[in-house]
C-alpha cells in the first residue's frame, strides 16, 4: 500500500470507528447500564481522527468532557473505554471514572477530566516535563469553543508559547457551549484563532469536517513542534449532531435549528470522506465495507465484554486514595 | 394560599417574586435560560423578565463573579447560579477575598447583596468532579451566609431571605431534592437565616442534618421509633450563622447527638457542629456524638462502587443506636428494592 | 482662563499633587508610622493623571494595589487618604484597609485592593449596573502589565466586549511585576495591546509619560464610552522610579540596572511637562511654583491631620461584619 | 552535623538537598528566583540549579497549578510557591478537583508528587486579603496532604518528607516563623507527615497548637506554669493525615483540651480537633474544651484594630486556667512593652 492510500485508510477506519461506537452508545444508552453521563461526538470525527492521525503512538493527547473520539482516535483500548462507561471493574479506570475520565497510558492517552479548560495546563505540563526529559513527543490538546471563554485558556497559550513548548492545541469549535450559541458568550468582532494568535502563537483556523484538510495542517503542526518550535493552535469548525450531553437528537427542544442541524448533516465528515474514497481515490467499495465491518464486530464485541465483566466489588471505592 | 409544589417550583418562584418585587434583582448563570433552565428553577424567566434581567453568561465563573460583586455594589440583586459547586471553585477568589471582605474592609461603605446558587450532591454516575459537597468551604469565611436548605418550603423562603439580604450568600442545593414536594405558600415570605428547623421532636437523641441528609434522617426517625428509641431531627438549613441554640437547646433535652452531613468528614461541617455542642452542652451529653457524613475520599462514578461511599438512614440510625446501647440489626442496612443507590428514593417526596 | 489652559493647569496640578504626596510618603515611610505596605507610583504621573482628567467626576475608577496615583487623579480625599495609611479611625476605610484598599465613594473612586486582577470584573460589573441604570458613566479601570497574564483579565476583556459595556481599561506597563521583567512572563511575539485587540476591543498603545498624549486618547476614549459604543483598551508604556513596595530606590539589588532607570529619570513624567509649560504654553514660572506651593502646604495640612487623627477603637473592629 | 539556622534557611536547605539528590524536583512561583526570594527560602537557588529548575512564573496562579500537574504525572516533582494563600485562592480548582483525585480517579495510574508552598498569616498591615490562615480549606479536601511546620528542624524534615511524597502536599508557613532558629541537621532527614509532636509533657492539660500558635502556646506554658498548671504542648505538625492518637493519647492523660489554631473558629481546624477528642476520649473529658483562635470576621489593617484579633499566649492560657476552675488575672492579657503587635516577638527564637 503506498503511503498515501495507507493514510487514507487510516484517517477513514479511525473515523468509522469513532462513529460507529458512538452509535453504538447511542442505541444502548436507553438501556440504562451505562449509568454515567455520556458527551458523544458525532459528527466531529474528522476534527478527531485527522488530528490524532498525525501525531506519533508515544505522542500525547488530553482531553474534557467530549473524549471518547480523541480517546479512540489516539488508539485508546475499546474494551476498557466501554467497560469504564458501563462502570465495570474491566474499566480504563477501574470503574471510579467512567465516560468522562477514560484513560489509556499505553498509547499516550493521559486522561480526561470534564471541568472545562481544567486539562489545558495539565496538558501543558506534561510537554514542559516531556521537553525537559527531551522525549520529543507532542502534545495534543482538545479543547472545545466554550474554552474560549475561559481565563485557563489564555494563561495556557501564554505560558506555552513563553516556555515554546511543543503542544498543538486543537479547539473544536462546533458552535454551542451546552445550549448556548456563540452569540451569547463571545463577541462578533473576533473569532477564536485570532485570541490565540494574539498571543503570538502560529494559529490555524479550518474547515474540521475534512480530514484531509486536518490532517494537512496538524502534520504540519506536528512538524513544527517536534522541530522545538513552539506551539501551535488551530481552530476546526465543526458540528455536534446529537444532543450534549446523552444519545438524543434535540433539535426539537429550541437553542438550534433543525435546518441548522441538516446544513451539517449534508457535511457529514464521515459519508463525505467515503463518497471521496470512492469517487477520488478509487477505492473498491467492498474493501470500505469491509473495513466497516470488521469494526462493527469488534464493537460488539467489546460490549459484549463490557457487559458480562464483572462490577468493582464496592471494596476497590478505597483504593487508590493516596498513592 | 398554600399549594404542593416542588423543590425547583419553589426556588423559581422564590426569584420569580423577588423579581416582580424588585427591579434591581437579576440572574445568571451558564445556561440559565436554556432549555433545562437549572432543573427547571430558571425555565421561563428569561421570557417573562427580558434578557437584559435573566442571562447566559460566558464560561467565566471567576469573572462573573467580579461582575456581580460589581453590580451588587452599585445596588442590584444578582443571583449568580452554578450548574455545580466543582464549577464555583473556580471562583474562590472572588468569593473568599472580594465578596466576603468588601462590606467590612471598606468599613461598611459597600454593601454586596448577592446570591450565589452551587448545586451539589450526587447525580447519575457525576464521579470525583461533578458531585462534591463543599458546604464547609464557604461556612468557613467570614463575610459570608450560607444557607442550605431542604424542603420546598424553606427553599423558596430562604432564597427570598438571600435575596433581600445586604450580605452575600452561598446556597447550596442538592440535585436529589428538586424533585421533592412541599405544601408552599403562593405569596411571598421569608425564612429567616440563621434558624434551624426542628422537623421532629424527640426525647432519646438529636440528629442534626444538613440538606438532602435531613430526608434519610427522617427516614432513620421511623427506623428508631421502630425500635423504641425517640429521635429528634433538626433541619440545620444554615450554615453560617449557625443557629447554635437550637441545636444545644436539643441536644440539652436529649444528651445525645447525631450529625448527618452530606459532605466529607474531617474538617467538615459535622465536626463544627460537635465542637459546638462540646463548648456549650457538655456537661448534658450522655454519651460520645457521631458524625454520619462522605468518607474521606473522592466519589467513585460505578454505582458499584457507591453503595458504602452515601451514608444512608441505617446509617444514622445504627449509630443513634449504638450510642443508646441498643443492637444494631442487619435490616438497617437493606439496600433497596425497587432502584439502584444511585437513583433518589422516590419515597422522599414530602411534604415535611 | 482659556478651556486649553485650563485643561493644562489640571494636568499639571494631578501630576503634581500625585508626586507630591508621593514624594512625602517616601520621606515619612521610615519613621514606622505608617504599618501597612505602600506601592508608590512615582513615575507613573503622567498616565494616571492624564486618564483621570479625561473623566467626569462622576464617572468611577477602580484599581489594584497600586491605587495612590488613581485615588488622587480622581479627587479623592487626601487627609482621609493618609489617615487610611496612617492606619487612623478618620481613614476613608476607618483604618480597616490601610494603603491597598483606599476608597472615596464622593468622586466614584470605587476602590481597590490588592489581589492582582480581581478589581477589573468588579469593575465591569460596576459598569454593567450602571449601563443598566443609564446613568451615562464611564468606569476606568487600572491595571499593570502583570496582570496581562492573568485569566482574568481575558475573561473581562471578553465580557466587557461582548456586552458593550462603557470600561476603559488602562493599562500601566511599567516593564515589571515585583521584580519580574516581562521575558520571564510574556512572549516577547506580542504586546499587550495585540491581546486586546484580538478580543475585538478598540486598543491603543501609547507613551504613558506624555500627559497630552494620554490625555488625548483617554478622552477621545470616554466620548466613545458615553457614545455607547463599547469598552476602550489602552496601553501606556511607563516606569516605576522607586522599589515595588516601599520608600526606597532598588537599582542596586540587580533585577533592572540603574542604567535603565536613569533613561526613564530622564523622562520625568512631571518634569518634562513642567518645561512644556514654561517652554511651550508661556506659563509664568511662578504660576506653576504657585500651584507647588499651595500643594505642598495641603499636604503638609494633611499629614498633620493623619499623625493627630486617633486610631479607632480597638473595638471597631467588630464593626461592619455584616451588613 | 546539627547548627542553629533559622526556618527560612531550612526550608531552602531541604529544598537544595532535594534537588541534589533528584533531579526531577524543580521549583516554580512568582518570584522565586528574585532578589527577595521567597522570604529567603529560594535565594541562591536558580544560580546553583539553573533557570530550568528554578523557576519565575507568568501570573497565573490556576494554571501554574494544572502545570504543576501535568509534570508530576510524568514524574517531575515540582515545588509550586505561592506568596501569599490568598492568591492560591485562584488555583482551588485545580488544587481540589484535579490535583487531589488524579490519583483516586484514575485508579492509581497516576501519580501527582507535587508540594504547593503557601504562606499565611499575619505581617506588617497586610490586611484583610494578605493575611489569611485558610488551612482547613485544605485540610477538607480527600487527596491532600496538609502541613505546617513550626520549628525549623520541622520545616526542613517536613518540607523533605513533602517532596518526597507521591502526594500533592500543601504546606502552610506562617509569616512570623521564618525568622524563628532552631537545632537543625545538615544532613538530609525525614519528619514524617502525619505525626504531631509532643513539645512540651505536661499532666494537667492538653494544649494542641497549629503553627505559630505552638510558639504562643509554649509561652502560655510557661505562663500557666507560674500558676501551679503543668501544660502538655502539642504542635499538630500535620493536618491531614491528623495524628489523632497523639491528641487523644494525651487528652486520655489531662482530661482537658485546649485547642489554638492561627485560622477562624468556625469550621476551622480546631472543631475537627474537638470532634475527635469527643469521639474518641468523651469519657475522660474533664471538662469542655476551648478553642482559642481567629474571631470570624476578616483581619483589619490599622495595628490599632488588631489587638483583640489575633489571641496570644495569655488566651490560651487563661482558657486553660477557665477550664482547671483557676481564677484568670490581668496580667495574661498583658501588651508587651517593647513593641507593637504586628511585628513578631523576638523572644520566640527558638531553639524548640
Ligand atoms: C468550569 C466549568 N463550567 C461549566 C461546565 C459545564 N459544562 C460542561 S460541558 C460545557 C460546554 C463546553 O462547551 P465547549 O467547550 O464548546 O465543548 P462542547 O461541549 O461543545 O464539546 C459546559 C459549560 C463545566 N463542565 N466546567
Ligand atoms: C493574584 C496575585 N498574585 C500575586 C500577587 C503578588 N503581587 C503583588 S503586586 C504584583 C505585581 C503586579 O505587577 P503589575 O500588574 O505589572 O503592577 P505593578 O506592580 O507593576 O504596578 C504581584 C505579582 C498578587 N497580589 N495577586
Ligand atoms: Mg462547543
Ligand atoms: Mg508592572
Amino acid at each position: 500500500m503506498s503511503h498515501k492510500k495507507e493514510v487514507t485508510v487510516k484517517l477513514y477506519s479511525i473515523m468509522n470507528r469513532i462513529r460507529t461506537v458512538e452509535e453504538k452508545i447511542a442505541e444502548l444508552y436507553p438501556e440504562q447500564e451505562m449509568r454515567c453521563p455520556v458527551h458523544l461526538c458525532i459528527g466531529q470525527e474528522a476534527a478527531e481522527a485527522g488530528s490524532c492521525a498525525a501525531l506519533n503512538d508515544d505522542d500525547y493527547v488530553i482531553s474534557g468532557h467530549r473524549s471518547h473520539g480523541h480517546y479512540l482516535a489516539k488508539g485508546g483500548d475499546l474494551k476498557a473505554m466501554l467497560a469504564e462507561i458501563y462502570g465495570k471493574e474491566t474499566g480504563c479506570a477501574g470503574g471510579k471514572g467512567g465516560s468522562m475520565h477514560l484513560i489509556d497510558l499505553n498509547v499516550g492517552f493521559i486522561g480526561a477530566a470534564p471541568i472545562v479548560g481544567s486539562t489545558i495546563p495539565i496538558g501543558v505540563g506534561v510537554a514542559f516535563a516531556s521537553k525537559l526529559k527531551k522525549e520529543n513527543r507532542v502534545m495534543m490538546i482538545f479543547l472545545g469553543d466554550g474554552v474560549a471563554e475561559a481565563g485557563v485558556f489564555h494563561e495556557s497559550l501564554n505560558l506555552a508559547q513563553l516556555w515554546n513548548l511543543p503542544v498543538i492545541f486543537v479547539c473544536e469549535n462546533n458552535l454551542y457551549s451546552v445550549y448556548s450559541p456563540m452569540h451569547v458568550r463571545q463577541p462578533d468582532t473576533r473569532r477564536i484563532v485570532d485570541l490565540a494568535a494574539a498571543h503570538g502563537m502560529d494559529s490555524h483556523y479550518a474547515d474540521g469536517n475534512d480530514v484531509e484538510v486536518v490532517y494537512q495542517l496538524t502534520s504540519d503542526a506536528v512538524k513544527k513542534c517536534r522541530n522545538g518550535q513552539g506551539p501551535v493552535f488551530i481552530e476546526f469548525s465543526t458540528y455536534r449532531w446529537r444532543e450534549h450531553c446523552g444519545p438524543n437528537f434535540d433539535n426539537d427542544i429550541g437553542y438550534r435549528t433543525e435546518d441548522e442541524y441538516q446544513v451539517w448533516r449534508k457535511r457529514d465528515p464521515v459519508a463525505l470522506f467515503r463518497s471521496k474514497l470512492i469517487n477520488d481515490y478509487k477505492f473498491d467499495e467492498s474493501e470500505i465495507v469491509k473495513i466497516e465491518h470488521d469494526f462493527k464486530d469488534q464493537v460488539n464485541d467489546a460490549v459484549k465484554f463490557a457487559k458480562e465483566s464483572p462490577f468493582p466489588d464496592s471494596s476497590n471505592a478505597e483504593l487508590h486514595i493516596y498513592a | 394560599m398554600t399549594r404542593k409544589i416542588k423543590y425547583f417550583e419553589a426556588l423559581r418562584e422564590a426569584q420569580y417574586q423577588c423579581m416582580e418585587a424588585d427591579k434591581d434583582v437579576y440572574i445568571m448563570g451558564l445556561g440559565v435560560p436554556d432549555p433545562k433552565g437549572i432543573f427547571g428553577t430558571t425555565t421561563g424567566m428569561q421570557e417573562k423578565f427580558g434578557a437584559d434581567r435573566v442571562m447566559d453568561i460566558p464560561l467565566a465563573e471567576n469573572t462573573m463573579t467580579g461582575v456581580a460583586i460589581g453590580s451588587a455594589l452599585k445596588g442590584m440583586r444578582p443571583i449568580l447560579t452554578h450548574q455545580r459547586v466543582d464549577f464555583a471553585l473556580l471562583s474562590m477568589e472572588q468569593i473568599i477575598n472580594q465578596a466576603a471582605k468588601w462590606h467590612y474592609m471598606f468599613h461598611g461603605l459597600h454593601k454586596i447583596p448577592m446570591v450565589i446558587r452551587m448545586i451539589i450532591g450526587r447525580g447519575w454516575g457525576q464521579g470525583p468532579q461533578h458531585s462534591q459537597s463543599l458546604q464547609s468551604l464557604f461556612a468557613h469565611i467570614p463575610g459570608l451566609k450560607v444557607i442550605m436548605p431542604t424542603t420546598a418550603y424553606d427553599a423558596k423562603g430562604l432564597l427570598i431571605s438571600a435575596i433581600e439580604d445586604d450580605n452575600p450568600v452561598i446556597s447550596l442545593e442538592y440535585r436529589w431534592l428538586y424533585g421533592i414536594s412541599d405544601s408552599v405558600p403562593e405569596e411571598m415570605y421569608r425564612v429567616p437565616i440563621g434558624k434551624a428547623r426542628v422537623l421532629e421532636e424527640g426525647k432519646d437523641i438529636t440528629i442534626v442534618a444538613t440538606s438532602y441528609m435531613t430526608l434519610e434522617s427522617l427516614r432513620a426517625r421511623e427506623m428508631l421509633q421502630e425500635r423504641g428509641v425517640n429521635a429528634e431531627v433538626i433541619d440545620l438549613r444554615t450554615l453560617r450563622p449557625m443557629d447554635t441554640e437550637t441545636i444545644i437547646n436539643s441536644v440539652k433535652k436529649t444528651g445525645r447527638l447525631v450529625v448527618a452531613d452530606t459532605g466529607h468528614k474531617m474538617f467538615g461541617v459535622s465536626a463544627e457542629v460537635l465542637a459546638v455542642v462540646l463548648e456549650n452542652t457538655f456537661e448534658r451529653l450522655l454519651n460520645k456524638p457521631s458524625r454520619v457524613a462522605l468518607p474521606d475520599y473522592p466519589a467513585p462514578t460505578s454505582p458499584a462502587l457507591c453503595d458504602d461511599y452515601y451514608p444512608r438512614a441505617g446509617h444514622i440510625a445504627a449509630a443513634a443506636l449504638e450510642q443508646l446501647g441498643k443492637a444494631v440489626d442487619d435490616k438497617l442496612f437493606a439496600l433497596p428494592t425497587d432502584r439502584r443507590l444511585d437513583q433518589p428514593d422516590s419515597k422522599f417526596e414530602g411534604p415535611f
